[in-house]
């Protein structure tokens, strides 16, 4: 177990009408590692997630973060913290430009949870801007910065969802299958950037289904079936274990 | 030349709203509407319209209980006519001061709710505001004849100063005729200018992103509470602004200011106009006031002498088909009014506006996205 | 700066014509009472302007008229739509003095908008002859120098219609109040309870019900068990035509209370309210300003030249908008000038005949006409759809005449105001 | 005291039910289609318009003018015939009696092709745009049908007459054994309830026991996914709304002998039925039935003057109190749907 | 309906086996169609045709036009079809609204998925057997995705999302498909229902379905199907065997970066 945590979950239970999606979790992740969760579908990965972020209370258990208990606290609070997520489904201002919608994190790193700015105008926030130019170029949105979001196709909402999450300089990460629908390009250069941040020291948690993503970014992972780690280590044990084969990987890999 | 208060653009549309307020009992001279009275709802309607616009032009809730506010700011300016003094200013802040917090009150219980729940709840509020003043709270407001200023009044700030003007003034200057237009006018200009900055600013950008999708706001740190909480009261300090002038150049608060038909009222000028555009609602406003005060002034005897040019068989033919249509026949045009604009100009006047300049700069530049996002999932 | 036209006092007709303002409710729950308001006027205009068969000019004494208009200007109007709101009312107002040029204003079918309407003519200094206004207070506590009722009020409802009960429904009787909870129904509740109470009535009951609450059932349920044995309607308008309806609906009618015919009474009514009750006004007593199935030759000219006119009799809101218009207008010829305060003092104290209703005097102290009342009832076998009323008593002008003091109020300067 | 409060409970039972079938046409376009549909009020009353235009065409007249004969307002006399019963006889008297009742008949087809025209050639293209301008539409659309209404019959209300078996009151107290005289209702009102038992009965089994709710449901969640597994949406909301447009005129027609219509007769029902559908909770047609009579009765007894003596006013606001009471409880009313109209 | 007789039922409804297909006419064809949304022009004149029974991969970067095009040709509302054409069995799906194209043997499995709100599992499912052509029993559903099976109960948004990209499928497979437009079908599936998905292409297959297939996972898309048409801005790069694509190297690298 590595020294320097900053995650701790543990004990963590979510129970759904009789489901049990979580049963006890316990994850410890140590600072500016990225961890991944593997797992089939259904197995809890976004559940577990809902409950580091709280979106979902979960019924027993606590998610502990550098010291501060997150578990009762309120999403936007969790955020102030320094802990972002890329959802799995993109949650993004389809009505607002791709450049807006990347200066928003940005203002809320600055000015928190609430600031009555009315005093300047927007293009007055020059160095926001800048920032926001910065980091869309970043995930290649440059060129589409003027485009209403929900304009974009799906791969790109995607990458401009990663880029929201990045500009906020989160000390912790968390990627719901980031990749999912990007091109092969697009994935690799996806990769090269989680892999530049990581090189900044921020600590990620990553879900994804393409293996390719997950070998190539995780330090750790845990391997998540029926609410429950059925495994956890270095991605080689992980990748010879006979109990995710089965469970997950299939006869493909 | 932007600078950090304003865009340029932003200055350009000001000065261009500025000289239209200012120039109307020129302009509107050939439609028969410049005469004190009429302008000065105008600018009244106007500011009330675009302070409405702020909350639901710029955060989507629509709220069906501004009129509580209206109300409140004239009820708040008539007592302070008949308690303090007849100046306006006092009028003015105190009944901005009382709306706002009438406004911190009910937004922070409706807000608890979102969507067509929130709607309700307002309604709700307001329909009791105005039940109650006109009955139960008739010693406060004078229930169905409305408050009126009356011989009696202490006037105790008056009396203190030894000043005798009976009606409405502004350090002295009584605010009757032109003078309580340019007054409404000037504060039309202000609150106008008022609502661009919002819009422009940080603030500004988080209430339309709160409309866009209140759950990411969540997740991005976000506490949007006091935001459309912030919101709610500003539009609600615009009613009680517009509710006290209009107590100004009329000093009478009734109840039916109140009623839901006056809410309804005030989504109608900002739907018609343009939700979420800066002139759009005044455009709104103005268009129903209008109506309500000259179309339905039209009557026969009118009628008969603009189209006594046609002969008599003829003449009588078209007045009889013109006169369903105003005098007593003026909602009937308003309703037809209001069906033919959302048909043919969604998005209400301004976007018809848009459209034609983007018409005039065609061709489009390609790959443009649409205006409409794709369907949610 | 008003009106840059001004001369020395508000709206001085300086061409060939002299313009009134007429309010009207053209739309809302009066609409019908504004469209037959404003028939009368168009009619007063004419006969004023020496056209038609020249109506009550010829029976109207004493008369300075000369149908040639007023001072020898033709009369011409503008209207404007109240809505019957306070607001709305006043605005059309305003337009019609600061725009048109309205030396006058008439009209309005609720004191709510006569009260509001009349305090803006004072300020203005502007002639304010109310249309329909029943409320005490629009010649009581809200009296106002410029501002003029025809009309007649809720407290001479009271003491005309209570002898008239006393007659048909006995000394002893417990008597339930449903009454609109807005100043004009207090005033009406207070003076039918005090012409009742004064018979030896008992009250049992007087409960507020809110303006236009479409179905009274749940007031009307506690009627029943209450023991009381006259149920009183301080309603008016669809309020009334509503309440009435169900009331009878509830069986009250055909009821049997302390061994008495249980009976319903609704102080005010109009003949429009009562074609709204339809079959259920039959019977009903009430008091109203004016019938034109009256056989004094003021009414007959009336309802004739009416009736000519628009093929139907007149509604006493028509009555009084007409006689408004000709009294104002005689007043002028009177004082020789539009000058405001010569021709309030024209009309002050002014007494006349030939009107309907007899002999009237314009109360100089209160501005309220002192006339005689009618004490009405709802006809049992109409001949016509007009005939829905049939009079039972004309009170004389002494009974229902009282003391302008009882209800205070002030009248305020005469002198125009400077601003207009 | 018993007999008072049974009264009112049985008054508020009534008043509810009212509500609820007041409120149903709404809660099916409303609650269900998605839209904001102000002109529910103006349905209502064009019901109750269609028992008035029936009752006038039952009671057509040949109208004789006898010159010999002026009346006091100088036009000569009318000698009227009513037509019906000179050509139906009995069956005419009948028909004149049950005018109401029978003007269903007329209200029906009557206001089915009002609904769908109304779907067909405006709202139809609202399904997508934002509320804001359903709300502007469907608004003018309602002052539009007002104001030809009163072009037509103009303002005054137009009394219709219950069928003179169904008048007055039954004495409900001696069925539940108690003395005769102590409580008794209008049977219209008890005619009233039943029918609105049994339309509000009918409509939930349609929509219970077919696809047919399933199916709208979903359009109104997601129009083109639905379109996309090849149901034909359009025709169903146009039924849907067809279907409102007859309830809400049927509740007009049957209410017109209790509230005698003018043209304004909807705008006075528009507000009450907004607030029984959403306090029922957004889509959920037995929450609008339950908000209806939970109302009904509330007001019912808010009405007592024990009750307003301790609360002044209360019988103003109650329906309001409860509406806020009830959305501060339950976030999405009694039974509401997640997600409908929440945003 | 039992599974046995629904397997009848494509056969009838597949016309011609697959030996004869290669002489036939093209079974679905789209000819230069292009689409809009609003004022943006995003479908630039895409033409190809398919066999019955051919299973096409569709291909290209992220905005290439991939969804538009699969959008276009099921007739979704937007974007609109400005121009061209498009034909299955000889009748014109351009002329068609949604529902008949849906009616015609048209399904399209949306990239989001398209889970309707406040309706179940089940009712999903239910509702794509409303209009006429049913497809599998839910019992044949459920027996391939027994996932499914658990959560019939449950509403069908608050599935996680694999299950809600196989419950997308499968509401698919409820309907008679003549043609299935795939739209990254394999998003967000583990491995392992990834297979399983294959395995149900290839089961349909010869029962007549014809498939489009949008993926970003290229070799996963083209190890099963017969040819690949490549997008590049809304216009066909590349039209030709799958074969071709995983050999043509610098194809791969400059339109898939493989
Ligand atoms: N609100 C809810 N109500 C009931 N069940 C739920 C709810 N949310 C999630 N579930 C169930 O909990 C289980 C875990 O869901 P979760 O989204 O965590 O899976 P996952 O690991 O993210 O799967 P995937 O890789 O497909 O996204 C699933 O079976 C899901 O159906
Ligand atoms: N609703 C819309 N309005 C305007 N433009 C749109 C809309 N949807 C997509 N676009 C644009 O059309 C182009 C093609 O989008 P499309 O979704 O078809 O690409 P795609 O090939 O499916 O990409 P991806 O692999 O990311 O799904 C993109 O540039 C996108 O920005
Ligand atoms: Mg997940
Ligand atoms: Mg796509």
């Amino acid at each position: 177990m590595p020294d320097n945590v900053v995650l701790h979950v543990s004990d963590v239970h979510k129970n759904f009408a009789g489901l049990h999606a979580l049963s006890d979790i316990d994850l410890q992740v140590a600072e500016g590692q990225t961890h991944a969760i593997i797992g089939p579908n259904g197995a809890g990965k976004s559940t577990l997630l809902n409950v580091i972020v709280g979106r979902l209370a979960p019924s027993r258990g606590a998610v502990v973060f550098d010291g501060t208990v997150l578990t009762g606290r309120k999403p936007y609070e969790i955020n102030q913290i320094g802990i972002a997520r890329v959802f799995q489904t993109p949650e993004i201002f389809p009505d607002l430009t791709v450049l807006h919608n990347v200066m928003i994190p940005a203002l809320s790193r600055r000015d928190g949870a609430f600031r009555l700015n009315m005093m300047r105008t927007l293009d007055s926030e020059t160095a926001i801007r800048q920032e926001a130019e910065d980091v869309l170029a970043d995930v290649g949105l440059y060129e589409r910065r003027l485009a209403h979001a929900g304009a974009l196709s799906r791969g790109d909402k995607r990458r401009m969802e990663l880029a929201m999450c990045l500009i906020q300089k989160p000390r912790l990460l968390l990627l719901d299958e980031p990749t999912a629908g990007m091109s092969r390009h697009d994935t690799n250069t996806t990769i090269e950037l989680l892999k530049k941040i990581k090189s900044r020291g921020m600590t990620k948690v990553i879900i994804e289904h393409d293996m390719h993503v997950v070998f190539s970014l995780a330090d750790r992972i845990s391997v998540l079936a029926g609410g429950r780690i059925i495994a956890e280590g270095m991605p080689d044990e992980v990748r010879g274990d006979p109990r995710v084969r089965e469970a997950y990987l299939g006869g493909a890999h | 030349m932007n600078t950090i208060l304003v865009t340029r653009n932003d200055l350009l549309l000001l000065l261009g709203f500025t000289i239209a307020v200012l120039a109307m009992p020129i302009w509107l001279q050939p439609f028969g509407a410049a005469y004190p009275d009429l302008m000065q709802r105008f600018a009244i309607y106007g500011i009330f319209a675009i302070g409405f616009n702020i909350l639901f032009g710029l955060t989507g809730y629509l709220s069906f209980g501004h009129a509580a506010f209206f109300g409140v700011g004239s009820y708040a300016a008539v007592w302070s006519f008949k308690l303090l003094t007849m100046d306006a200013i006092p009028a003015l802040v105190f009944a901005v001061l009382i709306s706002g917090l009438f406004a911190l009150l009910i937004g922070y219980v409706s807000l608890k709710r979102s969507g067509i729940y929130f709607s309700i709840l307002t309604l709700a509020f307001a329909q009791m505001s105005y039940n109650l003043a006109y009955s139960v709270l008739t010693p406060i407001t004078n229930g169905e004849t409305g408050l009126q200023l009356t011989l009696a009044d202490p006037r105790h700030l008056d009396q203190a100063l030894g000043i005798s003007s009976r009606s409405p003034a502004l350090l002295g200057q009584p605010l009757l005729g032109y003078a309580g237009f340019y007054f409404c006018a000037g504060l039309l200009i202000v609150a106008f200018f008022i609502a661009q900055r919002i819009t422009g600013s940080p603030f500004g950008m988080m209430l339309r992103a709160i409309k866009s999708n209140q759950t990411r706001m969540h997740y991005t740190g976000f506490n949007t509470r006091p935001y459309t909480l912030a919101a709610f009261v500003i539009s609600g300090m615009y009613a009680g602004l517009a509710g006290a002038l209009l107590a100004i150049t009329d000093p009478l608060a009734g109840a039916e200011r109140m009623q839901w038909a006056a809410s309804g009222e005030v989504v109608l000028m900002t739907i018609l106009g343009g939700v979420g555009t800066l002139v759009g609602p005044v455009i709104g406003a103005w268009i129903i006031k209008y109506f309500e005060n000259i179309f339905s002034a039209f009557n026969e005897g009118i009628l008969h002498r603009t189209f006594d040019f046609l002969p008599d068989g003829l003449e009588d033919a078209v007045v009889l088909v013109t006169s369903k249509f105003v005098g007593e026949g003026w909602h009937l045009t308003l309703g037809l009014v209001f069906v033919l604009i959302v048909v043919f100009l969604p998005g209400g006047i301004m976007e018809g506006v848009r459209r034609l300049v983007h018409w005039a700069r065609r061709p489009a530049e390609p790959g443009r996205a649409s205006p409409r996002p794709q369907p949610a999932e | 700066t008003r009106g840059a036209w001004a001369q020395e006092f508000c709206n001085n007709p300086t061409g060939d014509t002299v313009t009134i303002g007429l309010n009207l409710p053209l739309s809302g729950a009066y609409a019908e009472e504004g469209a037959d308001e404003q028939k009368a006027y168009e009619l007063a205009v004419q006969h004023l302007n020496g056209e038609g068969d020249g109506g009550l000019l010829n029976v109207f004494a004493p008369s300075a008229l000369k149908g040639n208009g007023v001072l020898g200007k033709k009369m011409a109007f503008v209207t404007s739509d109240s809505q019957t709101k306070a607001d709305v009312a006043r605005a059309g107002a305003t337009r019609m003095i600061e725009r048109d040029g309205a030396i006058m204003i008439t009209g309005g079918s609720s004191s709510a908008e006569a009260v509001a309407v009349q305090g803006l003519c004072q300020e203005m200094g502007v002639i304010f002859m109310a249309g329909l206004t029943h409320s005490n207070d629009t010649t009581g506590k809200d009296k106002k120098r410029y501002g003029f009722r025809h009309f007649f009020n809720a407290y001479q409802s009271g003491i005309s219609l209570g002898p008239v009960l006393g007659d048909e429904y006995g000394a002893d009787r417990r008597a339930y109040h449903l009454t609109a909870d807005y100043t004009w129904g207090w005033t009406q509740e207070e003076s039918i309870k005090n012409a009742t109470e004064a018979l030896g009535w008992e009250t049992v009951q007087a409960v507020r019900t809110p303006l236009g609450a479409a179905d009274f059932s749940q007031y009307l349920t506690p009627v029943l068990n209450s023991g009381a044995d006259v149920l009183i309607l301080n309603h008016y308008g669809n309020d009334m035509v509503n309440s009435l309806t169900q009331a009878v609906q509830f069986g009250m009618r055909d009821r049997q209370v302390n061994g008495k015919q249980f009976e319903i009474v609704v102080p005010l009514f109009s003949e429009l309210m009562a074609k709204g009750a339809g079959e259920n006004i039959k019977g009903i007593f009430g008091t109203s300003n004016w019938h034109w199935n009256l056989q004094d030759p003021g009414t007959i000219a009336f309802t004739k030249s009416f009736g000519a006119a628009y093929g139907s009799p007149p509604s006493q809101a028509a009555h009084t908008a007409y006689v408004q218009t000709l009294l104002y207008a005689d007043a002028v010829e009177r004082a020789g000038t539009f000058y405001p305060p010569e021709v309030i003092k024209a009309l002050e104290g002014f007494e006349f005949d030939g009107m309907g209703n007899g002999r009237t005097l314009y109360r100089a102290d209160d501005h309220q006409c002192i006339k005689s009342v009618l004490v009405v009832r709802g006809n049992e076998n109409p001949t016509s759809q007009y005939d829905v009323l049939e009079v039972v008593r004309e009170v004389p002008r002494e009974e229902v005449a009282y003391d302008p003091t009882i209800f205070g109020g002030e009248l305020g300067p005469a002198e125009p105001a400077p601003m207009c | 005291m018993f007999e008072v409060i049974l009264l009112q409970f049985i008054n508020g039972l009534d008043k509810g039910g009212a509500y609820a079938l007041i409120a149903l046409g709404l809660t099916l376009v409303f609650g269900t289609l998605g839209v904001v549909n102000f002109a529910h009020g103006a349905l209502f009353m064009l019901g109750a318009f269609c028992a008035v235009t029936f009752q006038k065409l039952i009671t057509l007249e040949t109208v004789t003018v006898d010159p010999s004969q002026l009346s006091p307002w100088g036009t000569p006399v009318e000698v009227r015939e009513p037509l019906v019963q000179a050509w139906l006889g009995d069956f005419g008297a009948v028909l004149v009696n049950y005018s109401v009742p029978f003007s269903l008949l007329l209200a029906i087809p009557v206001m089915l092709v009002i609904g769908i025209a109304m779907e067909r050639g405006l709202i139809k293209y609202f399904y997508k745009r934002p509320h804001a301008e359903q709300i502007l539409v469907t608004f003018g659309l309602a002052i539009v049908l007002q104001e030809i209404i009163k072009a037509s019959f103009g303002a005054n209300p137009i009394p219709q007459p219950v069928p003179t078996d169904l008048r007055g009151a039954a004495d409900i107290g001696v069925m539940l054994g108690l003395n005769p005289g102590i409580i008794t209702y209008p049977i219209w009102r008890l005619v009233y309830f039943l029918f609105s038992g049994v339309v509000i009965g009918a409509v939930f089994a349609f929509l219970r026991f077919t696809t047919f709710g399933m199916v709208v449901r979903a359009g109104m969640a997601d129009r083109e996914t639905v379109g996309l597994l090849g149901i034909n949406i359009d025709r169903r909301f146009t039924i849907m709304f067809g279907l409102a447009a007859v309830v809400a005129g049927m509740a007009g027609v049957m209410y017109t002998p209790l509230l005698p219509p003018n043209y304004h007769l909807g705008m006075d029902f528009l507000v009450l039925s907004f607030v029984v559908v959403v306090v029922g909770g957004m889509g959920s047609l037995p929450g609008a039935v339950a908000a209806g009579f939970l109302l009904g009765i509330l007001q019912s007894f808010a009405s007592m003057t024990q009750v307003k003596a301790l609360v002044p006013g209360i019988d103003q606001i109650i329906i309001y109190l409860v509406a806020v009471i009830i959305l501060l409880v339950r976030p999405r009313g009694l039974l509401g749907r997640r997600g409908v109209m929440e945003a | 309906m039992s599974a046995i007789t629904m397997d009848n039922q494509f056969v009838t409804d597949g016309a011609p086996t697959a030996g004869t297909l290669e002489r036939s006419t093209p079974f679905f064809s789209v000819r230069d169609i292009h689409a809009y949304y609003g004022e943006s022009y995003i479908v630039q004149g895409v033409s190809f045709d398919i066999r019955q029974g051919e299973i096409l991969a569709l291909l290209g970067r992220n905005g290439a036009g991939k969804t538009s095009t699969l959008r276009t040709i099921a007739r979704a509302g937007d974007p609109v079809l400005r121009a061209g054409e498009i034909w299955i069995e000889g009748k014109p799906v351009h002329h068609m609204k949604a529902h008949e194209a849906a009616r015609a043997g048209i399904q399209l499995v949306p990239e989001d998925r398209r889970i309707i709100a406040g309706l179940t599992v089940e009712e999903n499912l239910e509702l794509a057997q409303v209009a006429p052509g049913r497809g599998w029993t839910l019992e044949r559903i459920y027996g391939h995705f027994p996932r499914l099976a658990e959560r019939r109960r449950q509403e069908g948004v608050t599935l996680s999302g694999g299950e809600q990209q196989m419950l997308a499928i499968a509401r698919a497979l409820a309907r008679d498909i003549k043609l299935l437009l795939l739209d990254e079908p394999y998003e967000g599936l583990a491995p392992v229902i990834v297979e399983e998905i294959e395995r149900i292409l290839h089961e349909i297959k010869p029962l007549g379905i014809t498939t489009v297939i949008v993926e970003q996972n290229a070799v996963a898309a083209l190890r099963l199907s017969d040819r690949a048409v490549i997008l590049d801005t809304g216009e066909v790069a590349f039209t030709g065997s799958a074969r071709e694509v995983l050999d043509n190297t610098e194809l791969r690298h400059e339109y898939l970066a493989i």
